[in-house]
């Protein structure tokens, strides 16, 4: 068995950002496992001082352009709250729906494009261009189909371009949608059985490892939360998003560019696995045929299956996703301007789930509409601490394993957080001193 | 008069469609310019003037216009002298004898030859504007009988730079050409002259009634060198200049090359002095 | 002549008879301000009064974007563009967009005769309708009223609740066969009040901007413009193009094509090896505006201007081309002598 | 050219949403891969080579280690492709040059600040030489294409000049002005085929600015519109701080 192990994985790839795993290991005594962030800071900070709302979320969203939606929607629901500005239920639809493209799209992205590599042991997804043709075309169908979302409601896949505060600057026509409900029931819908075939075939292939944590996530009593509702802790119970700070708790490591968080315990997971864990009684029929036939159960503690969960939530967000263009289509679209002038000045908070977790903005403006104080904690922030516990608990367990295979592991476990770095670091918790 | 009445009923053509010639032979002039032989589809005539251009084109780069410098007297093939500046030109020089490539044209106005027989023909010409005054030098040479002197001054921004080794040595020898050159910056083994191209124009041995005179090259050369040869007594009238300007389409329509009322593509390249004087963004 | 009334209330009606004929392009509602000519599909859809349009006819014949061949780079073969005849009814077209094809037709026919514009030209109706002039019209100081019927084949003049209907040719008047009008009341249509004027008879225009070469209007004119460019796009009588080459994504094939160009554009003269010759805003106002009034109508005597105001009424910086050329032909009228 | 030119793609200080959009060429991606061998990716692979015909490199230079890495980065690429905003102007990240940097490094990490080494926000091309750009933020997808089918013929790209204006009108758009919103428009590079004044928002200037920029004129533009020019200028700012920091100087 190995007793000395040194293990340095400079600028890990198939992940968001930049980020180093480093393990050392003595005489048998586990010095050091941890995910060094070494991203490069922006100072966000200096960019959103005194900015008018109607550019809070612009900046923000370009934290990370993986989750520039996420962003952007949890930005302006803080800017909303905190202005006083209301949306239209027709708004509100429209952003789930915008939300269930881009999580289609980012669990798509990051099953096929990132994780799957891994199960098949090449290093990256084009080998596989060559060697199964058809399920990388029917990822990038799939992918395609998610970012039209994108295109179709927020006029850009990639930073949307029309939601802002108080709606949205373009409403898509009854065609469009009509167009997209027939493609995600006739195209995406027998992509994602598909999927979830492709993915029950290579379950062989997740590690085997477990370890308790907490699942924080949002939970609401209306639907499978991510646009909006209650933090739940799988050990404390349910408070509302205003009180985000006391589960958060950022503090600074010297070893990350980016701010830990703990809560109940050392550290805690947030992302698909943990919306999973809360929300499981919350998804579609077809996601919980899903979750069964990929052998995801509640209660799951196992990392690794943050990937299967994603793929589940995909299958809950293309059936809600219809749904939404359903009701949209009833109601019929009615032409409306964002409601942009503010009854209030003050502070607020967002709070939705993203991809990769749950994602808190929380801003404070002055009677000009500018912004004085902001605060982002982002999802990968939240579990860096939780993937440093896991990698504590498996290096142990894998020392019979080669350097190699041990390197692999810890590489797919980061990569099973699908980790977002450039979000990470990007913390804002300041107050401008004027 | 209406509009419509003033446009001669013509059946429309397909303006744009290039005729396939094939590249017979690729010489490199200096380090920059290279010169091309060119045969259109069954060694056809090009039936060109001195100073008219072609517009040249490669599919999936582009098309731009370049001077003839080959004269119309030498049959079978013509020569393109053109200088490696942008992709289209870098794309031609990597091309090999036998390789097609589009032609259009030719386009504009050249020198009308016939006004210039029993004329002593002078020729100036700075760094590239010697590829089409090639065209009219070796008219003029093929038609010897036909005109009087041949006066060339050819002036260049340094000694390597220069075009044409060959001929230039030919002219030099020829009795028939006075020829004059001289370059801005010699390097150490240039034994010529040096001195910009305004310089040889006080030596020159000319017989002002009988002396047509012919200009091309960079546009800041022009004023000075009108200075020069109006102080030698030539005329308005006995001056041609050649002007370049971007002729996109060569047929009038594009807009691109107009220079106040006039469109270089349709009324120059080849221009006489006296109607230039109109354009004031000439020269 | 033979005048019939068409109620506001049968536009609709009209627009459905001359759809049965022939796709019909006319002005819709776009934005909340803006009205475009586009197909047909809804008669309901269609405006007949309106001030201007943001893109002229033009489009339709030169359109933005025009293939010119297509070529295939496995074995350097290519194919001319088809081009099809536009063959439709232009509905609602002002005099002034009218008088603007004219200019087109006489660059696309004039030297060389181009395929593309007169083949898109082929089998076009045109159903011009008056307007009565905005804060932007000086169509008059160009000799083209609001009630101009020259060059359609049917026109309609605004008239108290409707349009006079006047058949002005022979194809006009088969379009409209089978569709009952009644009689037109006697009364005529607003002849239209210009609310901008050039100051100046059409026939001295020439003159005046020859002498304005170096007037400092050029100047003053290019410290408020951005050099957008925004007037070359939406004048109907610009046809500048420039010439691009598109690669298809599997690098075996593509086309040329021609796109809208403009002389307020920096690139528009640049030449190989980086020189442009009109570099100042100033030279390339100078440019767009004697181009207008002076250099192609010396060579026609039509000033290239038809009033329309589109140049003015997008300038994002306000510039006016009628203060331009007032401020021109008041400094004529003061230093006529400087005249070149 | 007879070998398939060999591409890595780069990223620096910026949000990756560039390479998102590469990898949302969902539609061509495998036409794309039939002309290229992507040798490195960071984001999307694992294998690590030497040398590459061209490099597409996203984001701004920000940290004494960046300087390096593109360094390396120009000596080892024939063509280098400055992709997106921060890459190709300093983009969003820029903003901050425009205070004193320990002023901001104080304010973020406190102390701490000496653990994280950081510098102005630079656009690749103040450091090397820039072969090519592809502006936009994010990159403009119709661009890429071009630029990537021109490369692949081995001819320079043309780069757009003119003002997003062009597009606003060959759209036939409804002026931004005229709906009462501050619009950058008339002095930043077109090329995006209008994308943000076609679905209603303003123009945020994310392309850079138009060469030769006439800014007095765009402040009389707001002026007259009854518009802030304060608040235009710090929307400028918002992607363009290196370029106006220049200006200014």
């Amino acid at each position: 068995m190995t007793m000395n192990l040194d293990i340095n994985v400079e600028h890990l790839t198939r992940v968001e950002g930049h980020g180093n795993i480093v393990v050392n290991m003595r005489d048998g005594r586990l010095e050091k496992a941890q995910l060094e962030i070494v991203e490069a800071p922006r100072y966000f900070e200096a960019m959103l001082k005194g900015r008018s709302f109607h550019e809070a979320a612009i900046i923000t969203s370009r934290i990370c352009g993986i989750c520039s939606l996420g962003h952007q929607m949890t930005s302006m629901k803080a800017t909303e709250q905190a202005l006083g500005l209301t949306v239209s239920e027709q708004t509100v639809l429209l952003r789930k729906l915008l939300i269930h493209g881009a999580t289609i799209q980012s669990n798509v992205l990051h099953a096929y494009f990132l994780a799957a590599p891994d199960f098949l042991k090449v290093g990256s997804v084009f080998p596989l261009v060559a060697s199964h043709p058809e399920v990388v075309l029917r990822a990038l169908r799939m992918k395609r189909l998610a970012n039209d979302v994108g295109e179709i409601v927020g006029g850009r896949a990639v930073h949307p371009i029309t939601p802002v505060p108080g709606g949205f600057t373009r409403i898509p026509t009854a065609e469009e949608l009509g167009e997209l409900r027939r493609r995600l029931t006739e195209e995406l819908k027998p992509d994602l059985i598909a999927t979830v075939e492709t993915m029950q075939a290579l379950a062989g292939e997740i590690p085997d490892f477990t370890r308790e944590t907490e699942f924080i996530s949002l939970r609401s009593d209306d639907d499978y939360a991510l646009y909006d509702g209650d933090i739940c802790s799988s050990d404390t119970g349910c408070v509302p998003d205003s009180m985000y700070r006391e589960l958060t708790n950022e503090y600074i490591v010297p070893h990350s560019t980016s701010k830990h968080c703990r809560h109940n315990r050392s550290s805690y997971f947030v992302g698909a696995l943990a919306r999973w864990n809360n929300n499981h009684d919350r998804l579609c029929g077809l996601a919980r045929e899903a979750a069964a036939a990929m052998g995801l159960e509640p209660g799951c503690c196992n990392p690794y299956m943050n990937t299967i969960a994603q793929v589940v939530e995909a299958a809950h967000c293309a059936m809600d996703g219809i749904a939404i263009i359903d009701e949209l289509l009833e109601r019929g679209l009615q032409p409306e301007a964002p409601n942009q002038e503010p009854n209030r000045f003050g502070t607020g908070v967002g709070a939705t789930e993203v991809p990769r977790g749950i994602l808190y903005h929380e801003y404070t403006y002055d009677r000009q509409g500018r912004l004085t104080a902001a605060n982002c904690i982002i999802p990968t922030g939240q579990n860096l601490a939780n993937i440093d516990d896991d990698m504590k608990k498996l290096v142990p367990e894998i020392l019979g394993q080669t350097q190699e295979e041990i390197v692999g592991n810890l590489e797919m476990l980061v990569r099973a957080y699908d980790p977002c770095i450039s979000c990470s670091v990007h913390m804002l918790d300041v107050d401008f001193i004027e | 008069m209406k509009l419509n009445e003033l446009i001669q009923p013509q059946e429309p053509r397909d303006l744009y469609l290039p005729t396939m010639a094939t590249l017979r032979d690729i010489k490199p002039l200096n380090a920059l310019e290279t010169l091309y032989t060119v045969e259109l589809p069954g060694g056809a005539d090009l039936g060109h003037q001195p100073g008219q251009f072609v517009e040249v084109s490669l599919f999936g780069v582009g098309e731009a216009p370049f001077s003839i410098s080959s004269s119309p007297t030498r049959k079978g093939t013509f020569e393109l002298g053109i200088r490696k500046v942008g992709l289209l030109t870098e794309k031609l020089a990597a091309l090999k004898p036998g390789d097609k490539l589009g032609i259009r044209g030719p386009f504009g106005h050249g020198i009308d030859v016939e006004r210039f027989k029993g004329k002593d023909v002078l020729v100036v010409a700075g760094g590239i504007g010697l590829v089409p005054m090639r065209s009219l030098i070796n008219f003029v040479l093929d038609r010897r009988d036909d005109f009087g002197r041949l006066i060339i001054c050819y002036g260049s921004r340094s000694d390597e730079e220069l075009l044409f080794t060959e001929e230039r040595e030919a002219w030099k020898k020829d009795p028939g050409v006075d020829f004059h050159v001289t370059v801005d910056r010699g390097s150490p083994a240039w034994a010529g002259r040096t001195g910009v191209i305004t310089t040889l124009i006080p030596g020159l041995e000319l017989e002002l009634g009988k002396t047509v005179c012919c200009v091309c090259g960079p546009p800041v050369m022009y004023r000075f060198v009108l200075l020069a040869l109006k102080s030698r007594g030539l005329s308005d009238e006995s001056i041609y200049m050649s002007l370049e300007r971007r002729m996109k389409c060569g047929v009038g329509k594009c807009g691109h090359c107009q220079i106040n009322h006039s469109y270089v593509c349709q009324d120059g390249p080849v221009y006489h002095y006296p109607d230039l004087k109109s354009l004031e963004e000439a020269l | 002549m033979d005048l019939k009334f068409l109620a506001s209330d049968r536009v609709e009606a009209l627009v459905s008879h001359l759809m049965h004929q022939k796709a019909v392009y006319a002005p819709q509602r776009m934005g909340r301000h803006s009205v475009a000519l586009d197909k047909v599909t809804n008669p309901a859809a269609v405006v007949l009064d309106y001030s201007r349009t943001m893109q002229s006819v033009k489009k339709y014949f030169q359109p933005p974007r025009d293939e010119l061949l297509k070529f295939d780079l496995t074995d350097q073969s290519f194919a001319a563009a088809t081009v099809e005849p536009l063959d439709a009814v232009l509905l609602g077209i002002h005099s002034y967009d009218r008088a603007a094809i004219d200019r087109l037709d006489y660059n696309f026919s004039q030297g060389q005769p181009e395929k593309n514009y007169l083949k898109r030209r082929e089998g076009v109706i045109w159903v011009g309708v008056s307007y009565e002039p905005d804060e932007f019209h000086f169509s008059g100081s160009v000799g083209i009223g609001p009630l101009e019927t020259e060059g359609f084949d049917v026109f309609l003049s605004r008239v108290g609740g409707g349009y006079q209907v006047e058949t002005v040719t022979e194809k006009g008047g088969e379009i409209l066969a089978g569709f009952d009008l009644p009689q037109a009341e006697q009364g005529k249509p607003s002849p239209g009040h210009f609310h901008q004027h050039i100051f100046l008879p059409q026939a001295r225009l020439n003159e005046v901007m020859a002498a304005s070469y170096s007037s400092p209007v050029w100047e003053e004119t290019a410290q408020k413009c951005v050099g957008c460019g925004s007037c070359n796009i939406v004048c109907p009588t610009c046809y500048c193009f420039n010439v691009e080459e598109n690669v298809d994504i599997k690098v075996t094939g593509g086309t040329r094509e021609r796109i809208w160009d403009g002389c307020m554009l920096r690139e528009f003269t640049e030449v190989a090896g980086g020189e442009v010759f009109r570099g100042g805003l100033a030279e390339r106002q100078r440019h767009r505006v004697l181009r207008k009034f002076k250099y192609l109508s010396d060579r026609t005597g039509h000033p290239w201007c038809v009033g329309c105001g589109r140049c003015t009424a997008y300038c994002t910086a306000g510039i006016s081309i009628v203060s331009i050329v007032n401020r021109c032909v008041s400094d004529f009228e003061k230093h006529p002598t400087t005249a070149v | 050219m007879a070998a398939k030119p060999r591409v890595a793609i780069f990223d620096f200080t910026g949000c990756e949403g560039c390479e998102l959009n590469q990898l949302n060429f969902e539609n061509q991606l495998l036409d794309m891969l039939g002309h290229v061998d992507i040798v490195e990716w960071r984001e999307a692979m694992d294998d690590r080579p030497g040398e590459y015909d061209i490099a597409f490199v996203e984001g701004s230079l920000s940290t004494p280690d960046c300087i390096k890495r593109i360094n390396e980065i120009r000596r080892r690429a024939k063509v280098l492709v400055a992709v997106g905003a921060c890459a190709v102007q300093g983009g969003i990240n820029s903003m901050k040059n425009t205070r004193p940097i320990e002023e901001v490094r104080e304010e973020v990490y406190g102390k701490d600040k000496y653990l994280f080494p950081t510098l102005p926000a630079l656009p690749l091309s103040s450091v090397v030489k820039v072969d090519v750009n592809v502006r936009g933020c994010p990159m403009t997808q119709i661009e890429f294409l071009k630029v990537f089918t021109a490369l692949v013929m081995g001819k320079q790209p043309v780069e757009p000049t003119s003002a997003v204006c062009v597009e606003c009108k060959l759209k036939e758009n409804e002026c931004v002005y005229e709906r009462g919103m501050i619009c950058l428009g008339p002095v930043t590079r077109g090329g995006c085929d209008a994308q943000c004044p076609s679905v209603g928002q303003y123009c945020t200037g994310c392309r850079g600015l138009v060469p030769e920029p006439n800014l007095k004129a765009m402040e009389d533009i707001l002026v007259t519109h009854g518009l802030s020019v304060n608040e235009a200028w710090k929307r400028l700012h918002l992607y363009n701080s290196h370029e106006l920091e220049g200006l200014k100087s």
